[in-house]
């Protein structure tokens, strides 16, 4: 999986290069995930500009990931949804649960 | 005024890499469609993610993530009505239980629900040597 | 080292509409292909343009455009080798004629040209109620 | 066929705004030449910027309007093909026929 991790101080940007965040690639992204909590990084942007689709695995993934930024007193946080990607989340209600950014930016500034 | 009938007949070992091709196929085939009223890019991204959920469920609970099986997969449109069906070789299960949406924060268990929210009609059902979802929708 | 089974089969009515969803289907098996040393790319865009130029003759120049005859197009790949297969309900002709370049200036003939260019093989023959064009590429 | 016509003094432009050029829309592209010579407009530019796939009956189309230009003593010349599409016009030796241009602008400034 092509995925761009970056410290940006106050979060680790997570940037997901896929047009697809799939059952094939999800298993990586939450063991990137894993890796950071271990080192002590709780403060997560996971930035979905370029994944046009995602399925149900993809979003088990993220809710992985957010259960275990919370449960470290930490944070994560989405942002750049296609608009396809959010309708995703709204079938699922988990733009309820997810704080969710226009970009990067906005998303950083809230930490 | 009737559709034009298309079928598609796909063969892929079971391995998860194969996902987006056949969700690609299914995109492709939605925005081929002749009579559609609806909104062809939404309907991409539906049958896309309904092939996409159906045949993981078919590699990881069905073929056990074994490599060297087979899903096969039909898709169809004639008289308006789309027919996809996903074949596994698997033990079968309880379909009625998982059409609920899950809990936001369960991480698993919401792959049935979307099915049922895209399609019109979901059956699942024994065959000869396994299973098939057999998922329809009107066109 | 062999190449995974994958197996697509396709039938659409005899229209050049549905050139496009046979030819994306040719680009996407290319991209998911396992292993292929060369520029998966240029053989995604070669397999759109030979299942392009095979299905279109099949529609104009064998089923003449009759757009309730449905042409079949089968495409597997197995031990290293992509057969592209595509049907036609035809008279036949002698594709021996056409495997030479034309003249830049010549507005057709250039199909079976492109086919013979990208494929490794390509043999033309009888089946039981028309022909069948048959392309293999070592990959 | 999503086809952009624009008159543009020294040469008529036509803008192909379609992913593909194939056997099931070149026949449109050719009648649009067709009737652009009988208005008596034989400079034409046609630009593929935005077309990713040409087929044999894509390049047939062209060289129809390519002939026809000629005999009427103007000329059809090409801007913005993409690399896989310039490959197509290398295998059928038609980068030899045609004059091909980066964009529509150096197209112009060669009327
Ligand atoms: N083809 C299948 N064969 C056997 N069991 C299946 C199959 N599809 C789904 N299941 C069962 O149904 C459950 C719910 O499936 P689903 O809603 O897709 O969620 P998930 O796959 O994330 O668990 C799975 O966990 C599995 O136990
Ligand atoms: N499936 C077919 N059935 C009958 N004739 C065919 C078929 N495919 C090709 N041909 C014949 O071969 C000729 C050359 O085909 P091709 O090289 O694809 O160029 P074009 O289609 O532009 O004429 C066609 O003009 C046609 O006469």
């Amino acid at each position: 999986m092509n995925l761009q991790i970056e410290d940006k101080g106050a979060a680790v940007l997570m940037d997901v290069k896929e047009e697809r965040l799939d059952a094939h690639n999800s298993g990586e992204l939450k063991a990137q995930m894993l890796k950071l909590f271990e080192e002590g990084k709780n403060n997560l942007i996971v930035d979905l500009s370029s994944v046009r689709f995602v399925d149900s695995s993809g979003l088990g993934a993220l809710v992985s990931g957010f259960k275990n930024a919370s449960s470290r007193s930490g944070s994560l946080k989405l942002s750049g949804l296609q608009l396809q990607v959010k309708s995703m989340f709204e079938l699922t209600r988990l733009h309820r649960v997810f704080e969710i950014f226009g970009d990067v930016d906005e998303a950083l500034a809230s930490f | 005024m009737s559709t034009d009938r298309v079928a598609v007949d796909v063969k892929v070992p079971n391995q998860t890499r194969y996902l987006c091709l056949i969700g690609h196929i299914g995109e492709n085939i939605a925005r081929a469609l002749k009579h559609y009223g609806g909104d062809k890019e939404k309907l991409a991204y539906d049958l896309n993610l309904v092939l996409t959920e159906a045949v993981a469920n078919a590699i990881r609970h069905a073929n056990e993530g074994d490599p060297s099986k087979e899903v096969h997969i039909e898709i169809t449109i004639a008289d308006r009505q789309l027919v996809l069906r996903v074949y596994d070789h698997g033990q079968g299960f309880d379909i009625g239980q998982f059409a609920a949406p899950r809990h936001p924060m369960e991480e698993h268990g919401r792959g049935i629900y979307i099915i049922h929210n895209v399609m019109d009609e979901v059956v699942y059902r024994p065959t000869d040597d396994g299973y098939v979802l057999e998922m329809t929708k009107n066109l």
